[in-house]
C-alpha cells in the first residue's frame, strides 16, 4: 500500500470550524476553550488518523460528533452528515443517528461496557431499537459480530459479563457493539492504547478490513505514531484544541512540517531502531482474524 | 477444601454466614442478658404491686416462677437451654410466652416498616435520580432541601405534629391504631393486615388498614426517603459519569432505557446497601413513632419490655431484631451478587 | 361493623335506642385477664364487666358497699366475715353460682400468691354451709367487706375453671392462658377478643342472669395519654381517662367531663434515717419543707378538680380529715424552721420517677415545681429523676432521702393507713424506726383495737399528729377526669376513682 | 478515560475545597444558621429575656406579648428555654460526635489495617450494636448508668461509634494495599506511621463529612433520650425533654413546637453544610465540568 | 561476587475465595548481579508484576526461594520491615496509585532521603535535588501528586525509589507513560545511577524497544514462565523463541508505510 493512492471519494462526514468551550470550575471563571476551529473530513473506506498530545481535544472532537459533550458545553461550527448538520438535530433525531449511522468506540474498553449487563444484551439492545430485529434475530447477529472480532465461542460469550473477558477481548467486544448496526462512520478513540502489541495488531487489522470491505469511514484517534503509520490513510495532528498539521500519512510521518510534529517524530523510540524491516514482516505472521471470518 | 470452595461457593458462603449469625445471636443474648442484669433494679418491684412486693411469700413465689431465684449465670444457661428447644421464655410482666407476644407485635412493625421502605425506595430512588439528572438546577436544590429536611426533622416530633394536623385538625387521615376500633383484624395468616385482608378478600378492612398505615408510614418515610434521595443522587451522579453510560447514549438508546437498564443498574449496589440499612433502621427505630400512633408493634413492645426490665422479652426482641438484621444483610449480599456479576464469582 | 363514617370515626353504630358501642382509650397496664392474678387498674376496669363479686359499690362513696352475689355479715370482733350466697344469679350455662365457686375463687386468689393475693392476706376461707362461707382473719380486719368488691375477687365458675387448668396452687395452676382469651364469668359482658398489649373487646353475655348489657360492644384500646386528647376531640374515642384536669377544662362543650377526686395521692417522702440523708431526717428541715411548699400552686398545675390531701386518708374514705386541717403554706414559719435546722444551702437529692404520670399529672413536673418553690426559700434541691424501673427498688427499700411518689389505697378503707406507722410498710420506706414517734404509735395501737365507728374519730387525731411529725408530706389528689362524648350515659364513679363499665350506655 | 481527567490527564483526587462548598446557597444558609445558633448558645444569658428554670409568668400562656413563645406547664418562658437549650444540645452533640468519631475511627482503622482476629472481633461487636435497636440499647445503658446527660452521652457513644468504625475500616481496607502505602512500607514505615501519615489524610475528609451529617443524628438521639426521660435532668432546658412535656399538653402546641423547630433548624443547618462538604469532597460531584 | 538477587524456581499462586487458585508465576529463576540491569518483558498478564511484587515481599511465594544479599526475603506483613531489607526498593507500575494523593511530593521523597541517611547513605542530595534529577523543578516539591501528569508522576516515583539509595531497584514499567523523548532520558538516568552505585536493577516492561535501551540482559516471559533469556543484543537481533519473534513483529513501525504489524495467536 502506498500513500499516493488517495482517491477522492465524497465526504461522509465533514467537520467545519468546530469550536467547543466548557464552563470553568465555577460560574465566574472564564470558559475553557477546548476545541478551537477544527476541520476534518471523513470519507468512506478511509481511516483518518488523529494524533496529538494528551488533552489536545481528540476525544472531544469525537464526542462532539455524537452530541455527547459534557453538560454546559457550547458548540459552534458545523458537523455535516448526510446533508444534515448534526449540531442542529433534536435529541430524537440525534438518537436515530447515534449507534445507527455513526458509532463510537471509547478510549477505555473496561469502562465503556456496563459491568453488570451481559455482553449479549449490550450488543443487541440498540440493534433491536434501530433495526427493529427480534430478540432472536438480534442475538444471531450479535453472535456473528463476535465471531467477526474473533471472540472464541461467541455463542457462550453472549451470556457472559464483561469482566469475564480479557482486556483485549473486551476492546474487541466494544468494537463489535459499535459495528452492530452497520454504521457508516466509526469513531475509534484510542482503541489500542490499553493493549499490548500483539493484541493491538489484531485490532488494527480489523479496522483496516472494515474500511476495505465495508466502506466504513473511520476516525482513528491515537497518540501512537506506530499505529498511525500502520493503518491511517491520512493523519491530522492536534495540539491545544487546534489542528497543527494535516496530510497523507506518509508525508506527515516522514516529512513533518510543524515543529510539534517534528518533535513527536524525532523522539520516537522506533527511530532509534536500526532497521525496522529486519524485524519480521506482517505477511509472514498467520492472520488469525482473517482466517476466523 | 479448595476444590470444595470452588465447587460450592454459595453453599460455603451461606454456611459461613450462618456460622457468624449463630455467634452473633449468642453475642446478642449475652450482651442483652448482661446489660439487663446490670440495671440496678429488681424486676420483682415492677411486676408486683406495693402490697404484694411487701409480702415475702409472694415475692418468693414470683422469683421461683420466673427462675429469678437462680444465680445469674445459671439463669443464662437455663435461658439458652430453653432457647435451643425453641422456647423464648415467659414474659415477666404477663407470664405469657414471649414467642407469642413477639409474633403478635412483629407483623405490625413489619407492615409499617415494609410500607415505609417501599414508599421510600420508590420515591427516594425516583427523586434521587431526578435530582442527579437535574444536578444544580432548581429542582435539584428543591429536592435537596426536602430530603435534608426529611433527614433533619426529629421523628417523634414530626409524628406528633403530623398527628395533630393531618388527623386532628384537618381530619385527612385516620388516627391511632392499626384499624378503626369497630374493625377486627382479618384472619391471621401473616399478621400483616393488608396482606391478610387482601387474601381473605376483606376489602373493607384492607382500605381501613391502609388508611391507618398512612400517617405513621408517612412520618417514617420522610426520614428514610430523605436518606434514599441523597444516596441515590450521589450514586446516580457517579454512574452518570461512567463511560458506559456515555457509551449507551452513543448507541442511540432512549433516555428511559438508559436510566432503567444502565444507570440504575450501575447505581444499584450502594442503593441496595442503603435500602438494607433503612429497613433495618426502620424495624428497630420505630419506637417513638409507634408510641405516638398507638401502633402496638415491636418498638412499643421493646420499649415496654426494657422499661419494665422484662429480661426475657428484651432478650426476645434482641434475638428477633438480630435475626432480621442478619437476614437483611444476607439478602443484601445476595442481591449484590444478583446485581453485580463480579461479586458473584469473586 | 360501623362502616366508614367521617374521619375513620368508629363510634356507636345505632346509638339512638341504647345498644351501640363505646370505645374507651386508656394507657394499658394490662398484664393478665385472669381475675385472681390481676391487680392493675385497666384489668380491674375491664373485668368488672365480666366477673361479679360478692359485694359491690354503687357509687363513689366508700360507704355505698352493698350485697351483690352474696349477703354478708361481719362478726363483732371484725375477724370473721360470713357470706351467704344469694339465689338467682347463674353462670352462662344456667347453673347457679354456689358457695363452692366462691370458696374456690378466694382460695385460688390466696394460693396463686400473685399480685392481688395480699387482698386476702392472712385470711382462711371455709365453706360453712350449703350456701355459706366464712372468711376468717387472725387480727381484726374491718376492711374485709370492701375487699370483697374488688374485681380480683371476681367469682369464677369452679367447674369451668378447673376444666381449663385452674387449681388452688401457683405451682400447678395453668389457667391463665384460658382466662386471658376466654374469660367467662357471670357478668353482663364477656370477652370477645383480647390482645393484652393493644385492645380488648367485650360483648354482651347473652345468658346474663340480670338486666341485659346496655351496649353491643365495649372496646378498650391502649392509647397513650397524648393521643387520647386528640382522639376524644376527634370523636374516635368515646371515653378517655388520661387527661389532666387542666386539659379537660379546656375541652369544648360537646364533651362531657366528669371530675372526681381520685384515690391517688401525691406525697413527698422525707426519710428519717440520717444515714440516708442528713437533712430529710432533720425535723426542722422537714417542717420547713412542709411549710414551704406552695400547695395551691401545685394544685393549680394539676388542674381543676384537684383535691388537697389533708392527711393520709383519701377524701372519699371515712375518716378523712377536712381540708381546713391540712398543713398550710407558711413562708415565715418555713424560714424559721430552716434557720433552726442549721441548713446552709447544701444540695439535697430529690428523687422522682420521671416516667410516672398520675391522672395526667407528671410527677416530674410537680417535682420541678417543688424544686422551684423551695429554691425561693433557699432550699437547694437536686432532682434525681429515674425511670420507675430503677426508682422503685430504692424507694421500697427505704433508701431514698427525699422523694416524690404517689400512694393509692388498695381498699377504700381507712384501716390500711395504719401502715404509715413507724416500721410498718410505709414507715419503713421513710426510714422511720419503731419507737421514733411513741405518741403516734400508741394512738395507732388504740385505733387497731377500736371499733369501726370509733376509728373515724381516732383517725382524725392520728392524721393531725402525722401532719405534724410524720415523714410524709401529703400534697394533693389529682382528679380522676373522665371525658366522654355526649352520647355516653351511665357514667358511674366508684370509690377507687374508676367508673363502672357495666353502667355505661349510649343515648 | 473518565470525566475525572483534567488537562494533565491526572486524576483529580478528592480534596477539600471549602471555598467552593461555601458558594452553594444552601451551604451559606446552613453556615449562617449554624453560626447563629452557636452565638445563641454562647450568648444565651444575654439574649434570653427570662431565667430558663424559673417560673416567670402565668402557666401555659400562649405565645405573644411578654412571652414570645409562650410559657410551659410551670410558667417558664419557652423562648428562654429554647435559647438556653442550645447550650445543652449543641455542645453535647458536638462532643458526642467527636468522641464517637475518634473511638470509631481508631477501632475501625485497627480492624481494617490488621485484619484477621482483631478485625473479626471488632466487626462482630459493631454487628452486635447494629443488631440492637439503637434507642432501646441506649435506654438500657442509660438505665444501667442512671439518667444524666453525661450518661446519655456515654450510652449514645456506645451505640454510635460502630458506624464510624465500619466506614473507617472499609476505607482503610481499600487503602492499605494501595501502592503508595506499600511504597511507604517498603521504606520501613511502621503500622502506626502508615495509619497516621499515609492513611489518615486520605480518610479524614470522608470521616469528617460523615461526622457533619452525624451531628444532626446526635442532637436527635440526645433529644430522643431526653424525651424518654433518660437524658437531661430537669429543670435543665433541653429540647428533647421540652418536647416530651409538650406532648402531654397537646393543646398548648407551643411547648413542643418551638423546641422541635429549634432541633429542626440546627440539624438542617448542619446537614446543609455536610451535604455541601460532601459535594465538594466528592471527586465526582466536585467542580462543574464533567461528562454526562 | 555473589549475585544481589537470587530467585530460584519461584511459583506464585493467587488464591481467592470461591475461585480456582491461579498460578501467575510458574517456576521462574533469575539473578541480578551488582551493577547489572536485567530487563523482563512479556505480554500483559504474564506475571511480570507478580514477580516484582513477590521479590519485594508483597506477595508470598508458594514455592521457590528469594534471596536478597544472601538473606531470604520475608513477606511484608503488617509489621515494620526489617532494616536489612530496606535496601531493596520498587517503582510501581501504576503512577496514579503509587503516590499518596494527600501528601506533598517533596515529603514523600524526603521519606526516602531520610531512610537513606538512617542506613548510612552518603548521597548529599535532598528531595528537591532528586526532583530536578528527574527533570522536574524544585518548586514541585510542595505540590500534591494530582497536579502532575501520569508521566510526571512516574518520574516522581522513580525519584522516590532512587532517593532511598537502594542496592536493588525493581522497576515495574516505570516509564510507560512518558513520551518517547523522555523515555530515553529517564531510562538513561536510571541505568546510570544504578550502575554507578554498584546496585542492580530489574527493569520490567512489555515493550521490548524500551527494554533494549537500558538492559544488559533480557528475559522474555510468557504465561508465567521465562521462555527466552540472553544478552540484550542477542535477543533483539536473533530471537530464538517463537513468542519473542511474534512480540518483535507486532511492534508497529512509524515509518509511514502503512504496514500492518504481525499478529500472534489470540490469547
Ligand atoms: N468533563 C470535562 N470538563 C471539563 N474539561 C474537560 C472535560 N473532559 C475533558 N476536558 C478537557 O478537554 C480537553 C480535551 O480533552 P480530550 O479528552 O479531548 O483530550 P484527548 O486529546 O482525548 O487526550 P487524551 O490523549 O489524554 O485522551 C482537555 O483539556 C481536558 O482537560
Ligand atoms: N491479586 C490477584 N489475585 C488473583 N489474580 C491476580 C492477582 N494479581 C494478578 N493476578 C493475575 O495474575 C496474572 C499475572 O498478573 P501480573 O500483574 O503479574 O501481570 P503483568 O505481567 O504485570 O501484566 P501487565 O503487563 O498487564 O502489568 C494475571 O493473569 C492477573 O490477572
Ligand atoms: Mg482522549
Ligand atoms: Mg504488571
Amino acid at each position: 500500500m502506498t500513500n499516493d493512492m488517495v482517491v477522492d471519494t465524497t465526504a461522509k462526514l465533514t467537520i467545519r470550524n468546530l469550536r467547543v468551550t466548557l464552563p470553568g470550575p465555577s460560574k465566574k471563571d472564564p470558559r475553557k476553550q477546548i476545541l478551537d476551529g477544527v476541520d476534518l473530513t471523513l470519507r468512506p473506506g478511509k481511516i483518518s488518523g488523529i494524533a496529538g498530545e494528551s488533552g489536545s481535544g481528540k476525544t472531544m472532537t469525537g464526542l462532539a460528533v455524537l452530541g455527547l459533550l459534557p453538560p454546559g458545553a457550547a458548540v459552534d461550527g458545523t458537523i455535516e452528515f448526510e446533508g444534515r448538520n448534526l449540531l442542529k438535530l433534536g435529541s430524537r433525531e440525534l438518537n436515530g443517528v447515534r449507534g445507527r449511522k455513526i458509532a463510537m468506540v471509547f478510549q477505555d474498553p473496561s469502562t465503556s461496557l456496563h459491568p453488570m449487563i451481559k455482553v449479549g444484551v449490550q450488543l443487541t439492545d440498540h440493534v433491536r431499537k434501530h433495526l427493529g430485529l427480534s430478540k432472536r434475530a438480534a442475538m444471531a447477529k450479535a453472535e456473528g459480530l463476535l465471531e467477526m472480532v474473533a471472540i472464541p465461542e461467541p455463542r457462550e460469550a453472549l451470556s457472559k459479563y464483561p469482566h469475564q473477558f480479557s482486556g483485549g477481548m473486551r476492546q474487541r467486544i466494544a468494537i463489535a457493539v459499535a459495528l452492530a448496526c452497520d454504521p457508516d462512520v466509526l469513531i475509534a478513540d484510542e482503541p489500542t492504547t490499553a493493549l499490548d502489541v500483539t493484541v493491538q495488531a489484531g485490532i488494527l487489522r480489523l479496522l483496516r478490513r472494515l474500511c476495505d470491505d465495508l466502506g466504513v469511514a473511520i476516525m482513528l484517534v491515537t497518540h501512537d505514531l506506530g499505529v498511525m503509520s500502520a493503518v491511517a490513510d491520512d493523519v491530522t495532528v492536534m495540539r491545544r484544541g487546534a489542528i497543527v498539521e494535516h496530510g497523507p500519512r506518509f508525508d506527515v510521518l516522514t516529512n513533518p512540517q510543524h515543529p510539534y510534529t517534528r518533535e513527536l517524530i524525532a523522539s520516537l523510540p522506533g527511530n532509534r531502531i536500526a532497521d525496522p524491516l529486519e524485524h519480521g514482516n506482517a505477511d509472514e505472521i498467520p492472520d488469525e482474524l482473517e482466517s476466523a471470518s | 477444601m479448595n476444590a470444595f470452595i470452588a465447587k460450592y461457593p454459595l453453599t460455603l458462603f451461606l454456611l459461613r454466614r450462618i456460622g457468624i449469625a449463630v455467634l452473633l445471636l449468642v453475642g446478642v443474648t449475652i450482651v442483652t442478658f448482661a446489660l439487663t442484669n446490670l440495671v440496678p433494679a429488681d424486676p420483682v418491684n415492677l411486676a408486683l404491686g406495693d402490697d404484694a412486693a411487701a409480702d415475702p411469700e409472694i415475692v418468693a413465689q414470683y422469683r421461683k416462677e420466673h427462675g429469678l431465684d437462680q444465680p445469674v449465670v445459671m439463669r443464662y444457661l437455663i435461658y439458652m437451654g430453653n432457647l435451643l428447644q425453641g422456647d423464648l421464655g415467659v414474659s415477666l410482666q404477663t407470664s405469657q410466652p414471649i414467642a407469642g407476644e413477639l409474633a403478635a407485635a412483629l407483623p405490625a412493625t413489619i407492615e409499617l416498616a415494609g410500607v415505609s421502605v417501599i414508599l421510600s425506595v420508590v420515591l427516594g430512588v425516583g427523586l434521587g435520580t431526578l435530582a442527579a439528572y437535574r444536578r444544580g438546577k432548581f429542582s435539584d436544590q428543591l429536592l435537596r432541601v426536602i430530603s435534608l429536611a426529611g433527614i433533619s426533622v426529629p421523628t417523634f416530633w414530626l409524628a406528633l405534629v403530623a398527628y395533630y394536623f393531618l388527623f386532628y385538625q384537618w381530619g385527612l387521615l385516620p388516627g391511632s391504631g392499626r384499624l378503626d376500633p369497630t374493625m377486627w383484624a382479618p384472619d391471621h395468616i401473616t399478621g400483616l393486615y393488608l396482606v391478610d385482608s387482601a387474601l381473605t378478600g376483606n376489602w373493607e378492612v384492607f382500605v381501613n388498614a391502609l388508611g391507618h398505615l398512612m400517617l405513621p408510614a408517612i412520618v417514617l418515610t420522610l426520614y428514610s426517603m430523605g436518606l434514599m434521595v441523597r444516596f441515590t443522587r450521589t450514586s446516580v451522579l457517579e454512574v452518570l459519569n461512567q463511560d458506559y453510560v456515555r457509551a449507551a447514549r452513543a448507541k442511540g438508546l432512549s433516555p428511559a432505557r438508559i436510566v432503567t437498564a444502565y444507570v440504575l443498574r450501575g447505581a444499584a449496589v450502594p442503593i441496595v446497601t442503603v435500602v438494607g440499612l433503612v429497613f433495618g433502621g426502620l424495624l428497630s427505630g420505630t419506637v417513638l413513632v409507634e408510641s405516638v400512633f398507638a401502633w402496638n408493634g415491636l418498638g412499643q413492645y421493646a420499649y415496654n419490655a426494657a422499661s419494665n426490665l422484662n429480661v426475657p422479652a428484651v432478650m426476645g426482641v434482641g434475638l428477633v431484631v438480630g435475626v432480621i438484621y442478619i437476614g437483611i444483610n444476607l439478602i443484601v449480599d445476595l442481591v449484590y451478587g444478583f446485581i453485580d456479576p463480579r461479586v458473584r464469582t469473586a | 361493623a360501623g362502616g366508614a363514617n367521617q374521619g375513620g370515626n368508629g363510634n356507636g353504630g345505632g346509638s339512638s335506642d341504647g345498644g351501640g358501642q363505646l370505645v374507651i382509650d386508656t394507657a394499658f397496664d394490662l398484664t393478665t385477664l385472669d381475675p385472681q392474678r390481676m391487680n392493675e387498674p385497666s384489668g380491674i376496669r375491664i373485668l368488672r364487666g365480666v366477673y361479679e363479686t360478692a359485694l359491690r359499690f354503687t357509687s363513689a362513696d366508700a360507704g355505698s358497699i352493698e350485697p351483690w352475689l352474696a349477703d354478708y355479715e361481719m362478726s363483732e370482733d371484725e375477724k370473721v366475715l360470713t357470706l351467704t350466697v344469694k339465689e338467682g344469679p347463674t353462670w352462662p350455662d344456667g347453673s347457679p353460682i354456689t358457695a363452692d365457686d366462691m370458696v374456690f375463687t378466694y382460695q385460688r386468689l390466696i394460693g396463686l400468691k400473685g399480685n392481688p393475693s395480699p387482698n386476702l392476706d392472712g385470711i382462711t376461707v371455709e365453706k360453712v354451709g350449703e350456701n355459706q362461707l366464712t372468711l376468717t382473719s387472725d387480727s381484726p380486719n374491718p376492711q374485709l367487706p370492701v375487699t370483697m368488691a374488688n374485681p380480683s375477687l371476681g367469682i369464677v365458675q369452679k367447674s369451668l375453671a378447673e376444666e381449663n387448668g385452674a387449681t388452688l396452687d401457683a405451682a400447678t395452676d395453668k389457667a391463665e392462658a384460658f382466662f386471658n382469651t376466654e374469660s367467662i364469668g357471670s357478668g353482663p359482658y364477656k370477652i370477645e377478643k383480647a390482645e393484652i398489649a393493644s385492645q380488648v373487646t367485650l360483648v354482651p353475655n347473652e345468658e346474663y342472669w340480670g338486666e341485659p348489657a346496655k351496649l353491643d360492644r365495649l372496646v378498650f384500646r391502649n392509647v397513650a395519654a397524648a393521643t387520647q386528647l386528640i382522639n376524644i376531640k376527634a370523636g374516635t374515642a368515646n371515653i378517655v381517662d388520661g387527661l389532666s384536669g387542666e386539659q379537660a377544662s379546656k375541652l369544648d362543650d360537646s364533651l362531657q367531663v366528669t371530675s372526681e377526686a381520685s384515690n391517688q395521692m401525691l406525697y413527698v417522702l422525707m426519710n428519717q434515717n440520717p444515714a440516708i440523708n442528713e437533712w430529710t431526717s432533720n425535723a426542722d428541715f422537714l417542717a420547713a419543707v412542709r411549710a414551704g411548699i406552695d400547695y395551691d400552686a401545685l394544685m393549680e398545675i394539676a388542674g381543676p378538680g384537684t383535691v388537697r390531701a389533708a392527711g393520709i386518708i383519701a377524701p372519699m374514705i371515712p375518716g378523712a380529715l377536712d381540708v381546713s386541717e391540712a398543713p398550710k403554706t407558711d413562708v415565715a414559719a418555713a424560714k424559721a424552721a430552716l434557720a433552726a435546722s442549721g441548713y446552709k444551702g447544701e444540695e439535697v437529692e430529690f428523687h422522682v420517677a420521671n416516667d410516672m404520670v398520675v391522672r395526667g399529672v407528671s410527677l416530674l413536673t410537680i417535682a420541678e415545681a417543688i424544686q422551684a418553690q423551695l429554691k425561693e426559700l433557699g432550699i437547694n434541691l437536686k432532682l434525681n429523676p429515674q425511670p420507675v424501673t430503677t426508682a422503685l427498688g430504692p424507694y421500697r427499700a427505704g433508701e431514698q432521702g427525699m422523694a416524690l411518689w404517689y400512694v393509692q389505697p388498695s381498699q377504700p378503707h381507712n384501716f390500711e393507713t395504719l401502715n404509715y406507722l413507724p416500721d410498718d410498710q410505709m414507715g419503713k420506706r421513710a426510714g422511720w424506726p419503731a419507737g421514733a414517734a411513741p405518741d403516734i404509735e400508741a394512738l395507732g395501737e388504740e385505733i387497731r383495737n377500736a371499733s369501726d365507728a370509733e376509728r373515724v374519730e381516732l383517725f382524725g387525731e392520728f392524721q393531725v399528729l402525722m401532719n405534724e411529725e410524720g415523714p410524709y408530706i401529703q400534697l394533693f389528689l389529682p382528679p380522676t377526669t373522665i371525658v366522654t362524648t355526649d352520647n355516653v350515659t351511665g357514667l358511674t364513679m366508684l370509690p377507687s376513682g374508676d367508673f363502672d363499665i357495666t353502667q355505661l350506655g349510649t343515648k | 478515560m473518565t470525566a475525572r481527567v483534567d488537562l494533565n490527564g491526572a486524576v483529580r483526587p478528592a480534596r477539600l475545597r471549602i471555598p467552593r462548598a461555601v458558594r452553594s446557597p444552601l451551604a451559606i444558609i446552613g453556615i449562617v444558621v449554624a453560626v447563629a445558633w452557636l452565638l445563641i448558645a454562647i450568648l444565651a444569658p444575654v439574649i434570653a429575656p427570662f431565667d430558663p428554670i424559673k417560673p416567670v409568668g402565668d402557666r401555659l400562656a400562649a405565645p405573644g406579648g411578654q412571652h414570645l413563645m409562650g410559657t410551659d406547664t410551670l410558667g417558664r418562658d419557652v423562648f428562654s428555654r429554647v435559647i438556653f437549650g442550645a447550650q445543652t444540645s449543641i455542645p453535647l452533640s458536638l462532643l458526642l460526635v467527636l468522641l464517637s468519631m475518634t473511638l470509631g475511627s481508631v477501632l475501625g482503622a485497627i480492624a481494617g489495617y490488621f485484619g484477621r482476629v482483631v478485625d473479626e472481633v471488632i466487626m462482630r461487636i459493631t454487628d452486635l450494636v447494629f443488631t440492637f435497636p439503637t434507642i432501646i440499647l441506649a435506654m438500657v445503658i442509660a438505665a444501667v448508668l442512671g439518667p444524666s446527660l453525661q450518661n446519655a452521652v456515654i450510652a449514645m457513644l456506645i451505640v454510635t461509634w460502630p458506624s464510624y468504625a465500619r466506614v473507617m475500616r472499609s476505607l482503610v481496607i481499600s487503602l492499605r494495599t494501595r501502592e503508595f502505602v506499600l511504597a511507604d512500607r517498603l521504606l520501613g514505615a511502621s503500622p502506626w506511621r502508615v495509619l497516621g501519615k499515609d492513611i489518615l489524610p486520605n480518610v479524614a475528609g470522608s470521616i469528617l463529612v460523615l461526622a457533619t451529617l452525624d451531628v444532626g443524628t446526635a442532637i436527635l438521639l440526645l433529644s430522643g433520650l431526653s424525651y424518654l426521660g433518660l437524658g437531661a435532668i430537669p429543670p435543665t432546658a433541653e429540647w428533647g425533654s421540652m418536647i416530651a412535656v409538650g406532648t402531654q399538653n397537646m393543646d398548648e402546641w407551643w411547648i413542643a413546637v418551638f423546641p422541635g423547630l429549634a432541633i429542626l433548624t440546627v440539624v438542617l443547618a448542619v446537614n446543609f453544610i455536610g451535604d455541601a462538604l460532601r459535594d465538594a469532597l466528592d471527586p465526582y460531584t466536585a467542580g462543574t465540568a464533567r461528562a454526562a | 561476587m555473589s549475585s544481589l538477587l537470587q530467585v530460584d524456581d519461584l511459583v506464585v499462586t493467587y488464591k481467592s475465595f470461591g475461585k480456582e487458585p491461579f498460578t501467575a508465576v510458574k517456576g521462574v529463576s533469575l539473578t541480578v548481579s551488582p551493577g547489572e540491569v536485567v530487563g523482563l518483558v512479556g505480554e500483559s498478564g504474564c506475571g511480570k508484576s507478580t514477580i516484582a511484587r513477590t521479590v519485594c515481599g508483597l506477595e508470598s511465594p508458594s514455592e521457590g526461594s528469594i534471596d536478597f544479599q544472601g538473606q531470604s526475603v520475608k513477606h511484608l506483613g503488617m509489621r515494620k520491615r526489617a532494616d536489612d531489607q530496606l535496601r531493596m526498593q520498587m517503582v510501581f507500575q501504576d503512577p496514579f496509585n503509587s503516590l499518596n494523593p494527600r501528601r506533598t511530593v517533596g515529603s514523600q521523597i524526603a521519606d526516602s532521603v531520610a531512610l537513606a541517611k538512617r542506613l548510612g547513605g552518603t548521597s548529599p542530595m535532598s528531595a528537591t535535588d532528586w526532583l530536578e534529577k528527574v527533570e522536574l523543578s524544585a518548586d514541585d516539591a510542595t505540590a500534591f501528586p494530582h497536579r502532575f501528569s501520569g508521566g510526571q508522576r512516574q518520574r516522581i516515583a522513580i525519584a522516590r525509589a532512587l532517593a532511598a539509595e537502594p542496592t536493588l531497584l525493581i522497576a515495574d514499567e516505570p516509564i510507560s507513560a512518558l513520551d518517547a523523548s523522555l523515555q530515553a532520558q529517564i531510562a538513561d538516568l536510571m541505568s546510570r545511577l544504578v550502575r554507578d552505585s554498584g546496585a542492580g536493577m530489574l527493569f520490567i516492561s512489555h515493550d521490548l524497544a524500551v527494554v533494549r535501551l537500558i538492559a544488559d540482559r533480557i528475559m522474555v516471559m510468557k504465561a508465567g514462565k521465562i521462555v527466552e533469556e540472553g544478552p540484550t543484543e542477542q535477543v533483539w537481533n536473533h530471537p530464538q523463541h517463537e513468542y519473542t519473534q511474534t512480540l518483535l513483529a507486532s511492534i508497529p513501525l512509524p515509518d509511514g508505510l502503512g504496514r500492518l504489524p504481525g499478529l500472534a495467536p489470540t490469547p
